[in-house]
């Protein structure tokens, strides 16, 4: 197990720095120069030049590329060009919105997805089965931003249950939840959908095993065995999707949050990748890159503890 | 109630109204938080700001401030003829980084006569420059606070700031110690959304109680249906235009210019782009500017004599060029109008929607363009057709004299024909498409008084509103 | 099961063929706006009504068709084109350096955010339809690639490929002869799916203003200019939602049933 | 007394009938076989007394287990029956286990799921009895960390750790060695005779039928077409069906005597190159995961020190148990790897060389595999299937279709047969086509991998006469490859026995049958069931 965890952190260190230099690189080929954005229309060349000096951007490239990993291994991520703050907190603040927004619509579609899930393959070819995968195929194919502007129609300007967007701050825990609780099912129902699917396919395919006929041999019922046996070996494909989710949801509220302008990381990239806040960028995508690599990484050992198989193939 | 929620547009890259140039900085802090010598009202009137008067010598050379008394800055250190003198010199120094540095560009210099008292010596006559000093990259700021200005804005204004919540909102509370009237909030909150359909649901769930420069005029009607709230549509100085790239054939050709000023159907644009909010103009110069001259009638729609004009300019058959737009809906829904329009003379007109920081480059810097559609939002900027590198490349020795004798004319009469005679001029040279004067749209909820109708500079100036009972 | 591929090849017919009937004929020309005429309800003249410009919506959802249709197949082309064989060559030289580069790399891929990634391209190279296709396909190219290796490994290990090993042919040549065609099921399975995806993924983009830019029309696009108007003339945010909503749910209807008419021992997860 | 009695049971899926009238009883402490060829409905059979048939199954008949209607009774009673009253073991060991749970889990919870015990007690009594079938491993053990065997063992225990009264076992040594076949085989019977349950046995290997059951039932196309006491069945045969189902398994193919074939083996030095395959002191390794990051990779012998010959016009078998390494073999003659050592030609020829296969030495070869449905791509047609060693000849045959069709009816097929795709023929048709695409290029030597293992008793003594009749007709040297000693002993002069990656043994075949000289040869013809010697029929 231990040399299992190793050799996966060995990649995920490789990984990163290849993601690094990747990202590194195609953030230096964006046109755009940042001292002429931040000072607007009438600039003057000599000003311009005076800013862009100030900003580093006249350094050799692997100067600034060793600047900006040693950097962030320090926890300084450069001061954002525009903002004139330092990246890091800029991160901090947002990720207290992406981040609970993620975890809170990924606990929505796990609450969905599990159940539907399981119901739509024990049941499989029966109505029920028929009308989940049904509402799961229409959850698919509904554009998340298009479900948002109806949730927001609905539920915020002629309901009025909730307010159309905007995040009060955690100082009031229930009124932030409040919220995100539009957001989040907008992110949540597309996600849950597809996890439902994976659910019950992998269920199916575990239902199918031998040694579920074993189980019931052994005197267990079609709902012991279902439990105790097929679930639980279901769970590891499920557990790739819900990293991948999880992962998705960090990054891919960028149009929820427009649509709900919520100051999370999503809002913070389209904002900076508009604005040519380039160190906002690179390190906004180094860290969203980061959490998925680790997310991935943490998968693994989650599988090997689930799955003795994989602890042994190593 | 005494707080307010303001919603505008856009939200300030930093804080530091004298070090970008970015309008949102105004907007939440111009006379709120900070103010200059002089300020612009409502109607865009000039008048003392924290010099309390001023003398100008015979020459028009020296400008003698008198300062307000007992003013302090938020961080409680006092407000005298030095922090001026600081202020001014920043902003006209050689490595400032001041986005308006024109307007500072004929101060020759800056003396301290005594701690309320202060002598401006300009290198020569400037007939603006009171209302140059009260735009607000001429605000007054403390060499104490400068370091950190851009995150802790520290000014004299009847507001203080005191959070920032970056990429959602933005805190000011009542200054107690203010030198002024005590405005009657004692709180207000910024809030940025710059989606329109976000705007538009953050009015109506009533999470907001004003939004200033509403971006989506289609759904102002519904609004002013609505006894909930108020529409107000201000003017800007925001003369919204066709910019066409001088220098790149075939726009050097002036009957193509004028073809295609005379292709687009303004009114069509105004009713499709801005549905029906927007002035007409027919040259580079607020409509509601004393010194307006209307020159329409120069280039209203007739597309049968743009087609005879472009095939004497040799382009029967027309021509292919570019249209690239920056993010404001008046320009991507203007864009999309105007390329049908032209495309009926026989002009094709690729669009491609650009972010600002690429148009500021592909357009604006290296003037890789053809076309473009842009408001310029500074007031009285007709100076720009005076420069031959601004980015739509106009070079017209008669109307750069023209500017020149302007700047240091100070008689009002003499000043007004100087101003129509270049008005006349760029409207018969189409140097651009002249679109129409920006219109501001404030919804705000009922009961809500004091706000500013027009924009003659962005701001939003909470020091007069408050909300009746 | 049919009931999937009747209804989703139904959809998928429908708006193909709406796409093509696009280059011959439009009820209206959306080249000329008629803004007078702007926002109108569905009417006999205008049988799904018009927009904010006066365009009549129909012809719009004719040309968006056609671009969603576009944009999508050719993503699904790069990611096809580039990633079946890549996926190919790493399982014929499975457990080689070259298979472990091709997967880390894919791996690499996978780790970006797309969509922030997408953004980042339109932004780089300016939006358009092409570098939508672009930004969408490389993202595909891992999927295709991962899912072929996936395919092919178990068929590598079959007697058919030893047999034709003994008979002496290339490994190069045996993927392309042996491997290739056994997979195409499941390649055609996926397509069908990434093209959904595809179509969503176009729409998120236009929706975001990156993707295809006026005068093209674009069903992304069109909700994003319809969006502050549903309060006012609902009907032209919500039909060209229905339209996404329709176009992708025929395919993965399609998708769906195909998997299980082709090959019912693939119940791949789907991510 | 009567533990299980099956009356007129029909069954049926859907439209097809799969069962017609089964009639069946058996006593407590019985051993009783059911067998059949493939799809006759033997584990439809048990399934049905399991009452665990597919879906949409229907059933008429009783099914009566010790007093209890099976037919009758409700699903939440015969959850209680199942584990309980009845067992099951299945064929696979290798899937019939859950693969994330403990061994010890998995047989304690057969106790809890029907005795009201604590976990601990539970888990004690799973370990005495992974004990009690023989199985030295802590329960702890994961199944992927346990051999075939093993994991047999452990289904064993979990299917009896409740005593039942009836433990049925559906092919339960099929995917053994015949060694641990031999020793699952004898545990089954040790405990049947212990706890004095009744067994019922599905198998289709008639030898071991004949070794361990009291009454054997044998099925035919969903009927009971026999059934009796083993020595009353074995003497007198009353069905066609089963005399023929006992003839094919008795079969020997009319193989031509070695030294009556056209060639004479080779005698040293008549020639300056050697004839035949020649293997020499062969190695092949194969490179492990590294056991820690920065180590070394482990290497595994899979063929240590293999030296052997077969001479032109010579048939020889190679036997030996599962994972001995005798595919590895097969794909280091055919020169589709490169050898760690030592060193192989074919007529002097290495069959390896320059880093890529020496295809002029290929054409000599061929190979026919186990599988018959795995050997073809399912989306060529014949012609094209068997055509495919053409590759290996500069320019292919000018009248190819003719060679095709000669190919097919050699083979016993028809040429019409070219044209149509692999699924439309059975097991024993594609071992044929396999067979014809072998001999197309008309190789010196032949590989049979396995290739008569995966078929049915009559389908493979058709097979085998095949393969009989070729040798009459042309020069053909071939290594036959099987774990089945009775078929090796009937097709081959020379035999290898191969143990571990090593020979061990290799002699005339007749000797090595008759007098083993190695002790692993005596083990492994010692645990090879045989047929009794019968009267003839
Ligand atoms: N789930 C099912 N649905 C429909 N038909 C089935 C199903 N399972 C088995 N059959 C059919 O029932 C018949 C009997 O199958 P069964 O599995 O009992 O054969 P068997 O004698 O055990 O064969 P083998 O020796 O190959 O295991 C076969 O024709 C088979 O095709
Ligand atoms: N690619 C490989 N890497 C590592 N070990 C391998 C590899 N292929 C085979 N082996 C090992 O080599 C040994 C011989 O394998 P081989 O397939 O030749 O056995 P076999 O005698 O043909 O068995 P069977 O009768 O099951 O087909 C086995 O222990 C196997 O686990
Ligand atoms: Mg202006
Ligand atoms: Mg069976």
């Amino acid at each position: 197990m231990i040399r299992f965890a190793a050799k996966r952190l060995l990649s995920l260190i490789l990984s990163l720095i290849a993601a690094s230099i990747v990202i590194f690189a195609v953030i230096e080929v964006i046109p755009g120069d940042p001292a002429s954005f931040m000072l607007g229309v009438n600039a003057r060349a000599d000003t311009l030049d005076a800013l862009r000096d100030q900003m580093g951007l006249n350094d050799p490239l692997p100067l600034r590329y060793i600047n900006w990993i040693g950097g962030m291994l320090t926890g300084d991520f450069g001061t954002s060009w525009t903002y004139k703050t330092p990246v890091a907190d800029l991160i901090n603040d947002r990720i207290w919105v992406s981040l609970p927004l993620a975890i809170y619509a990924l606990l929505l579609s796990t609450l969905i997805a599990f159940p539907a899930g399981i119901i739509a393959a024990s049941r499989r070819g029966g109505p029920a089965d028929i009308s989940i995968m049904g509402a799961t195929q229409l959850g698919v194919a509904i554009p998340n931003f298009w479900f948002a502007m109806i949730l927001v129609l609905v539920f915020a300007i002629n309901l009025r249950w909730f307010s159309a967007g905007g995040f009060p701050g955690w100082d009031n825990p229930a009124l932030a939840l409040k919220s995100l609780t539009l957001p989040a099912i907008a992110l949540a129902l597309p996600q849950a959908a597809i996890l439902a699917r994976v659910m019950r396919s992998s269920l199916l395919d575990n239902l199918g095993e031998d040694y579920i006929r074993t189980a019931r041999a052994k005197g267990l019922t079609r709902r012991q065995a279902l439990w105790r046996h097929a679930v639980r070996n279901a769970l590891i494909p499920v557990l790739t999707i819900i990293g991948l989710q999880f992962s998705f949801l960090l990054a891919g509220g960028i149009i929820i949050e427009q649509v709900f302008f919520l100051p999370g990381l999503g809002r913070l990239i389209f904002q900076s990748i508009s604005a040519r806040d380039l160190i906002v960028v690179e390190s906004v995508v180094m860290l969203l890159v980061f959490v998925v690599i680790v997310v991935n990484f943490a998968v693994d050992l989650a599988y090997a503890t689930v799955d003795p198989r994989l602890r042994a193939k190593s | 109630q005494t707080d307010i929620t303001v919603a505008i547009q856009l939200e300030p890259p930093n804080l530091d109204p004298t070090g970008g140039a970015a309008q949102a900085i105004d907007s939440v802090l111009y006379s709120n938080v900070f103010e200059g010598l002089t300020r612009f009202m409502a109607d865009g009137s000039v008048v003392p700001g924290l010099a309390a008067s001023w003398d100008i010598s015979e020459d028009g050379l020296t400008y003698t401030f008198t300062l307000q008394s007992g003013v302090m800055f938020h961080d409680g250190t006092t407000m005298d003829a030095e922090d001026v003198k600081f202020s001014l010199d920043r902003a006209r120094a050689e490595d400032s980084t001041n986005a308006q540095k024109g307007l500072f560009a004929d101060i020759a210099d800056v003396t301290v006569i005594d701690p309320a008292t202060i002598a401006v010596t300009l290198a020569q006559p400037n007939g603006s420059f009171l209302f140059n000093m009260a735009w607000g990259d001429a605000v007054i700021v403390a060499p104490e606070s400068i370091e950190t200005i851009a995150s802790n804005p520290i000014g004299t204004g009847a507001f203080t700031f005191t959070d920032w919540v970056q990429g959602d909102r933005l805190e000011l509370t009542r200054n107690d110690a203010y030198w002024g009237d005590a405005p009657a909030l004692e709180s207000a909150t910024f809030r940025f959304i710059s989606d329109p359909t976000a705007a538009f649901a953050a009015v109506m769930a009533e999470d907001v109680d004003a939004f200033v420069g509403f971006p989506a005029p289609e759904n102002l009607p519904q609004f002013e249906a609505d006894p909930r709230f108020q529409v107000l549509v201000g003017n800007t100085e925001g003369e919204t235009i066709l910019s066409m790239n001088n220098q790149m054939p075939p726009f050097d050709n002036v009957l193509v210019r004028q073809a295609v000023s005379l292709a687009i159907d303004r009114q069509a644009i105004i009713d499709g782009a801005m549905f029906g909010y927007g002035t007409p103009i027919g040259t580079h110069f607020a409509p509601h500017n004393p010194d307006y001259v209307d020159l329409i009638e120069n280039s209203s729609h007739n597309p049968d004599r743009a087609r005879e004009l472009l095939a004497e300019a040799g382009f029967a058959d027309g021509f292919t060029t570019t249209l690239k737009l920056p993010p404001p809906s008046y320009a991507r829904r203007g864009g999309e109008i105007i390329a049908a329009q032209l495309r009926e003379v026989g002009i094709t007109a690729e669009i491609s929607n650009l972010e600002w920081a690429q148009w500021l480059e592909d357009v604006f810097k290296a003037k890789d363009f053809g076309m473009s559609i842009v408001s310029h939002t500074e007031p009285m900027d007709i100076g720009i057709y005076a420069n031959p590198d601004y980015y739509f490349q106009y070079d017209n020795i008669v109307f750069q004299a023209v500017m020149e004798k302007l700047n240091t004319t100070t008689d009002p009469d003499m000043r007004s024909e100087l101003m129509a005679a270049a008005q006349t001029l760029i409207s018969e040279d189409y140097v651009n498409g002249y679109l129409f004067q920006l219109a501001v749209p404030t919804v705000a909820k009922a009961g809500l008084n004091g706000l500013w109708l027009d924009q003659p500079t962005a701001a939003v100036d909470l020091t007069g509103v408050s909300w009746s009972e | 099961m049919s009931r999937n591929i009747a209804l989703g090849g139904l959809l998928t017919a429908l708006f193909t063929a709406l796409a093509l009937v696009s280059f011959l004929y439009t009820p209206h020309d959306i080249q000329t706006l008629d803004i007078p005429n702007k926002l109108q309800t569905p009417s006999g003249t205008n049988w799904l009504g018009t927009d904010h410009f006066g365009r009549d919506i129909l012809s719009m959802i004719m040309m968006g068709a056609r671009t969603s249709i576009a944009v999508a197949v050719l993503a699904v082309g790069i990611g096809i084109c580039v990633g079946v064989p890549l996926g190919l060559l790493a399982a014929a030289r499975r457990g080689s350096l070259l298979d472990e580069i091709i997967m880390r790399g894919n791996d690499l891929v996978f780790a970006f955010p797309s969509l922030v990634i997408a953004i980042l391209i339109t932004a780089i190279f300016g939006p358009s339809a092409i570098n939508a296709i672009i930004a969408i396909g490389i993202f595909n190219i891992p999927v295709f690639a991962r899912l072929s290796r996936g395919a092919a490994l178990p068929i590598w290990e079959r007697d058919f490929i030893l047999a034709a090993r003994v008979s002496g042919k290339s490994s190069f040549r045996i993927s392309y002869e042996h491997i290739l065609p056994n997979i195409t099921n499941l390649m055609i399975v996926q397509g069908t799916i990434q093209f959904s995806l595809g179509i969503l993924a176009e729409a998120a983009l236009s929706y975001i203003g990156l993707g295809a830019q006026p005068p093209t029309a674009s069903w992304g696009r069109m909700l994003a200019d319809a969006q502050t108007l549903t309060s006012i003339a609902p009907h032209v945010a919500l039909i060209p939602g229905l339209a996404i909503v329709l176009m992708v749910l025929g395919l993965n209807l399609l998708g769906d049933g195909l998997r299980d008419l082709l090959d019912p021992r693939i119940r791949r997860a789907r991510a | 007394m009567t533990l299980l009695s099956i009356t007129n049971l029909t069954l049926s899926i859907g439209e097809t009938e799969i069962l017609h009238d089964v009639d069946l009883s058996m006593q407590a402490g019985e051993i009783a076989a059911i067998t059949g060829e493939s799809g006759s409905g033997k584990s439809m059979t048990a399934l049905s007394v399991m009452g665990l048939l597919p879906n949409r199954a229907q059933t008429t008949g009783t099914i009566t287990l010790d007093g209890t209607d099976i037919l009758q009774t409700p699903e939440p009673e015969m959850c209680a029956l199942r584990g309980n009253t009845m067992g099951m073991v299945f064929q696979e060991p290798m899937t019939a286990l859950n693969p994330v749970q403990t061994i010890g889990a998995q047989v304690a919870e057969t106790i809890l799921i029907h005795e009201n015990t604590t976990k601990p007690e539970a888990h004690k009594r799973a370990a005495a009895m992974l004990q009690k079938v023989g199985l030295n491993v802590p329960p702890t053990r994961y199944p992927h960390e346990l051999s075939g065997g093993q994991r047999q063992r452990v289904v064993i225990a979990m299917a009896i750790a409740l005593r039942p009264k009836l433990l049925i076992a559906d092919e339960p040594t099929t995917a053994l060695d015949v060694t641990t076949q031999a020793r699952i085989l004898d545990l089954l019977r040790d405990l049947v005779r212990e706890f004095g349950m009744g067994l019922l046995i599905i198998t289709h290997d008639l030898a071991v039928v004949a070794d361990i059951a009291d009454q054997i039932i044998v099925m035919q196309k969903g009927r009971v077409v026999e059934a009796a006491q083993t020595a009353q069945l074995l003497g007198d045969m009353q069905h066609p069906y089963t005399r023929a189902l006992f003839a094919a398994s008795r079969h020997t193919p009319p193989i031509p005597d070695p030294y009556q074939t056209h060639t004479k083996p080779i005698s040293g030095a008549i020639s300056a190159k050697p004839q035949g395959l020649v293997v020499e002191n062969v190695v092949r390794t194969y490179d492990l995961a590294r056991k820690n990051i920065l180590g070394p990779r482990p290497k595994f012998r899979a063929l240590n020190d293999v030296s052997f010959h077969i001479a032109k016009g010579e048939r020889v078998g190679l036997v030996g148990e599962s994972g001995c390494g005798k595919s590895t073999l097969t794909r280091a003659i055919l020169g589709l790897e490169n050898v760690q050592g030592g060193a192989i030609t074919l007529d002097g020829e290495p069959v390896f060389s320059a880093n890529r296969p020496n295809l002029d030495v290929r054409r000599k070869m061929q190979v026919v595999f186990q599988d018959p449905y795995g050997s073809f791509n399912p989306r060529h047609t014949v012609a094209r299937l068997v055509s495919e060693p053409w590759h290996l000849l500069d320019t292919p045959p000018a009248n190819g279709a003719e060679h095709i069709a000669r190919a097919l009816t050699d083979v016993g097929l028809t040429a019409s047969d070219a044209d149509k795709y692999i699924h439309e023929f059975s097991g024993g048709q594609r071992q044929r086509i396999a067979i014809a695409r072998a001999l197309i290029i008309e190789p010196e030597l032949i590989i049979f991998d396995e290739a008569v293992s995966a078929l049915d008793v009559s389908v493979r003594a058709q097979v085998l006469d095949l393969i009989a009749d070729l040798c009459q007709k042309r020069d053909l040297a071939y290594l036959f490859i099987s774990h089945d000693l009775t078929v090796v002993r009937s097709v081959t002069d020379r035999v290898l026995v191969m143990k571990t990656g090593q020979i061990v043994e290799q002699g005339d075949t007749e000797t090595v049958f008759t007098a083993p000289a190695h002790p692993y040869t005596k083990t492994l013809l010692a645990a090879a069931p045989r047929l009794p010697d019968l009267i003839e029929v």
